[in-house]
């Protein structure tokens, strides 16, 4: 935390933080959790949206996932996430949990996950660094995803030196449900109870949070944290069983996922979106390693939790629940309407806030930002002056080179160790442009997703490579035979102190935003990841673009590719 | 006909299987591992998934859980009184039936260590199974395969008295996808009550949905059980 | 505390697809000189209390019917942990 | 013909899935004395000739950088295999 920030921490307390406090804002006003660098470009996706364009949205940017309406009392909520740099450190795993992560945001609206697709990035496929994260990524998101029996319907794959050491992991997850079954992540009701469920809490995911690590846990010399998180995919599984009865049983008024920030987090943001008040016993939440410092459990990550706010007569009928599927859930404390988060441990007070503070109002960067002198150079070096081929035979090898590179041949080696099959939905998936899943098993009625970026567009220039890639995704919509509805992004780019990065940032959701208006649908949410670069060399700028569709009977989607002999080629466009 | 199909935790396909039999036209009805009563079913589905995570071995946790204690002891050697219960066990579940000793050998990690997805071509060499009778002898089907742990392994002897019982169900076409000893898909019990299949049938009953060329191969294996009959 | 040890080792007559993924990763390594290689797996359970001859026997049965499958694999060891381990 | 023998485990600090997965299925087999279970790997690599004291250095690269996860797993043995074994 900057020493600013501290300060601003100090006058909305009007004291000095505790060590449990300063965990709290550290985390919460982390870039990852807080925006602060991205949030005052970000604001153009609600500005630039029309009333028309919300015509179908049920829930819009704020909430865990959007949500939108496909008729006949259908909804769907679309995600898609970015996990790079724990990818990075340890692929499968970082690649496991960032399925895993973005599958509880899908499941805290309300909704039965039924997809995940994966947009991914690597170096050179000859470069060494390749070799080591591209397996381990690959076989982190089937063995996350089958095991919780979600098929992989799609995602891209591409290769380029800027991604070495910076490998980007996206993952989108997709849920539906039924209009009444949306839930929100909000705390109300006076005296109702905040329970959290799932896996214990252990020390993961803590080093991020660097300012601690010397001065608050000397005493007592709490232990080695581990470096990185390990997902427990059968785990995650068993919650989203237990969270769908939970919802069938109506038993839950508001639920959040643990994700960033943890504890902290779900205390918070469930807190200020609700009635303002909240009281938790920490010491109460159960524990993987009893030697956790109070200021450890707020920010630890642990993957695999979640937390319900339950009314006092629907406890017993949720305990049912949890303990019917295995799952573990503790009574925290309760709702309050003090409009302070007060969190005890062993009867003392270790934090008192206002909750809003720490969720919503964290700092806000105006970060400079000016166009590089480069693009100049870079936007000149057209591919005129590159040797066109002049016979056949030139033409045969280029294409055989061509269908040949590791950008242009088959994702075979990657999509097959994805299950596709999986509930039985899946219309369409690898190689179709699009996925398509059926949601309603009596008419037919579906969804088709894509996913798309070409960063080598929006290197050259981020405001059209922006909307070249909405573009992308949107007709990979329509052809599939799907009415695009909404969008939502992952905003992939380097470091924001750089005014060139900045400038590619806020070219690109500029890009972005002006593009959904001329589309007329909605961005519904996303996410955000800064600082993927090595030293000053930031990767290409990689806004991508996932785009969801309706198809009223999915026996009426177009797969890609010719079936039959004899069929006529027409090309559209110009 | 009403066939069970049991959801274990960590059970993925149960969903599937359960719309499978709907569409041959059988009654499902869903079973809870934890439960001993199977409700009356007249056949068995165990699903594929991981069941409790696969994390020890495959179906080594789930053939504890109290519905194999009443499935086990139904589907059990043929006695005067009852042919035993059919049950079908579908990748984990075939995994599940090798644990619990209902069928012999055992499933380990694929040749290739990696999970295959994939529609695969088999052949139907064993029609006289409570689960293939609907199918004409070396018939060829197409029906997707997802597995990690799909390789069926077994000592010689016992691969040698599968073959010499005509045991083995189906076998893998164009390519062992998993190091399977002797390309073996599936395989039965000696009356053909109990099959372990490792590819997926309930994933090709409806058209639309299942591998590209196979489209409803795979229904014959719900379609067979509601026949009731073992045509030898 | 007390720790036991559980050694599971696959059948040496049972083909192991994974040692047999790892001799090739190990000559592609440069580790050569491994001509063979088996992979089982090693359990550590807890107990409260010393572990003595009531232990090992109650381990060894879980060893038995849930942590090893007979028909590939043999427990080819049920001991306490030493205090290094 | 000399063996060595390689024993993994995830680290003390790391979520162990599998070991969860083991003490859950203890407990409800009645075996709930084990109140806690941990799940590594152990290899069996096979030289000619005996495990010299350089065989031992060599296993131990290779379970360093092959056979273990340094991140998340230790290696907690490398030795000679003993005759019971
Ligand atoms: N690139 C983006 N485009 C649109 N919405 C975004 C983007 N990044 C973040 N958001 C939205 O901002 C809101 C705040 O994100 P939040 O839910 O706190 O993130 P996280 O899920 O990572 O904790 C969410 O609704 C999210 O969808």
């Amino acid at each position: 935390m900057k020493a600013d920030e501290y300060e601003a921490v100090r006058k909305i307390l009007d004291r000095r933080p505790t060590g449990s406090e300063l965990a709290m804002y550290s985390v919460m006003w982390s870039e990852h959790c807080s925006y602060k660098s991205s949030k005052v470009h970000l604001r153009q996706f609600g500005e630039k949206t029309t009333d028309a364009m919300k015509e179908h949205l049920l829930v819009g940017i704020g909430e865990n996932a959007g949500v939108v309406d496909i008729g006949q009392g259908w909804a769907v909520t679309f995600k898609v996430e970015s996990h790079n740099h724990p990818s990075y450190v340890e692929p499968y795993q970082g690649a496991a949990t960032g399925v895993g992560g973005i599958v509880r945001d899908i499941i805290s609206m309300g909704a039965r996950p039924v997809a995940v697709m994966d947009p991914l990035r690597f170096g050179a496929l000859d470069h060494p660094d390749t070799h080591r994260v591209l397996p381990g990524i690959v076989a982190g998101i089937g063995g996350y995803g089958n095991c919780l029996g979600l098929p992989n319907i799609g995602g891209e794959v591409s290769f380029d030196p800027c991604y070495q050491g910076n490998p980007l992991v996206n993952a989108l997850a997709v849920g539906t449900m039924r209009h009444e079954d949306i839930h929100l992540a909000n705390a109300r009701g006076n005296g109702n109870l905040v329970v959290l469920f799932g896996a214990r809490t252990g020390g993961d995911g803590i080093g991020g949070a660097s300012i601690l690590a010397s001065d608050t846990f000397t005493e007592g010399g709490p232990t080695k944290r581990p470096a990185v998180q390990v997902g427990d995919p059968f785990a995650e599984k068993v919650l989203i069983e237990c969270c769908l009865d939970l919802f069938e049983a109506n038993v839950v008024q508001g639920i959040q996922d643990l994700g960033a920030a943890g504890l902290s987090c779900a205390f918070s943001e469930l807190a200020s979106n609700g009635d303002g008040g909240m009281l938790v016993h920490l010491d109460r939440a159960p524990l993987r390693d009893s030697t956790l410092a109070p200021e450890e459990i707020l920010m630890s990550e642990s993957q695999e939790r979640m937390m319900a706010v339950v009314t006092p007569e629907d406890l017993p009928g949720f305990l049912e629940i949890t303990t019917r599927w295995d799952v573990e859930a503790t009574v925290m404390g309760e709702v309050t309407e003090t409009g302070r988060l007060i969190v005890l441990w062993h009867g003392e007070t270790i934090v008192d806030v206002p909750p809003r503070s720490v969720a919503h109002d964290g700092p806000v960067y105006d970060r400079p930002y000016s166009r590089p002198e480069w693009l100049d150079a870079r936007q000149a070096d057209t591919p005129d002056h590159l040797p066109k081929p002049a016979t056949d035979d030139e033409l045969a090898a280029l294409v055989k080179t061509m269908v040949a590179t590791p950008n242009l041949a088959s994702r075979n080696w990657i999509t097959q160790q994805y299950d596709r099959y999986v509930q039985g939905n899946t219309a369409q998936a690898m190689p179709d442009d699009a996925g398509v899943l059926r949601v309603d098993e009596e008419s037919g009625l579906g969804v088709a997703i894509a996913t798309d970026c070409n960063q080598r567009f929006a290197a050259l220039d981020p405001y059209t490579g922006a909307q070249l890639a909405l573009a992308e995704a949107y007709r990979n919509v329509g052809v599939a035979g799907g009415r695009p509805l909404a969008v939502t992004d992952c905003l992939n780019f380097g470091s924001p102190e750089d005014p060139a990065v900045m400038w590619q940032f806020a070219e690109a959701v500029r890009g972005l935003a002006d593009g959904c208006q001329q589309l007329g649908i909605p961005v519904t949410g996303g996410n955000v990841s800064l600082y993927n670069q090595t030293g000053s060399t930031a990767i290409h700028p990689t806004p991508v673009v996932g785009v969801l569709g309706v198809l009223d009977d999915v026996a009426r989607r177009t797969p890609s590719g010719w079936r039959a002999d004899g069929a006529q080629l027409f090309l559209l466009g110009t | 006909m009403r066939i069970g199909v049991v959801t274990f935790p960590g059970s993925l396909d149960d969903r599937d299987a359960l719309r499978a039999v709907r569409i041959a036209g059988g009654t499902p009805v869903p079973l809870w591992h934890g439960d001993e009563d199977i409700k009356n079913v007249d056949a068995v589905v165990l699903p594929g998934g991981f069941s409790y995570g696969d994390y020890l071995r495959c179906g080594a946790i789930a053939r504890f859980a109290p519905v194999m204690r009443t499935v086990t002891k139904l589907a059990g050697p043929p006695t005067q009184t009852s042919p035993g219960l059919p049950v079908l066990g579908i990748c984990n579940g075939f995994q599940v039936l090798t644990e619990s000793h209902l069928l012999p050998g055992a499933l380990v990690r694929n040749e290739k260590q990696q999970f295959v997805c994939r529609d695969q071509k088999l052949r139907i060499e064993r029609t006289s199974t409570s689960w293939t009778n609907g199918y004409g002898r070396n018939d060829e089907i197409v029906i997707p395969l997802k597995n990690g742990e799909g390789g069926f392994i077994a000592d010689e002897a016992t691969l040698d008295a599968l073959e010499g019982e005509g045991q083995i169900v189906a076998r893998y076409l164009d390519g062992n996808p998993n190091g399977s000893r002797r390309d073996i898909a599936g395989i039965s019990n000696v009356s053909g009550t109990v099959v372990g299949l490792m590819p997926h049938p309930e994933h090709a009953t409806e058209a639309l949905y299942g591998p590209e060329n196979g489209g409803t191969d795979g229904l014959a294996f719900f379609t067979s059980a509601l026949q009731g009959v073992l045509s030898a | 505390m007390g720790r036991v040890v559980i050694d599971v080792m696959p059948k040496p007559e049972i083909l192991d697809p994974q040692g047999k993924a790892v001799v090739g990763a190990l000559a592609r390594l440069g580790f050569a000189e491994f001509a063979g290689a088996r992979q089982g797996k090693r359990f550590e359970l807890e107990v409260e209390g010393e572990v003595d001859q009531a232990v090992l026997d109650r381990a060894r049965e879980a060893a038995q019917t849930l942590l090893s499958n007979p028909v590939i694999e043999d427990v080819v060891a049920v001991r306490a942990a030493s205090n290094q381990e």
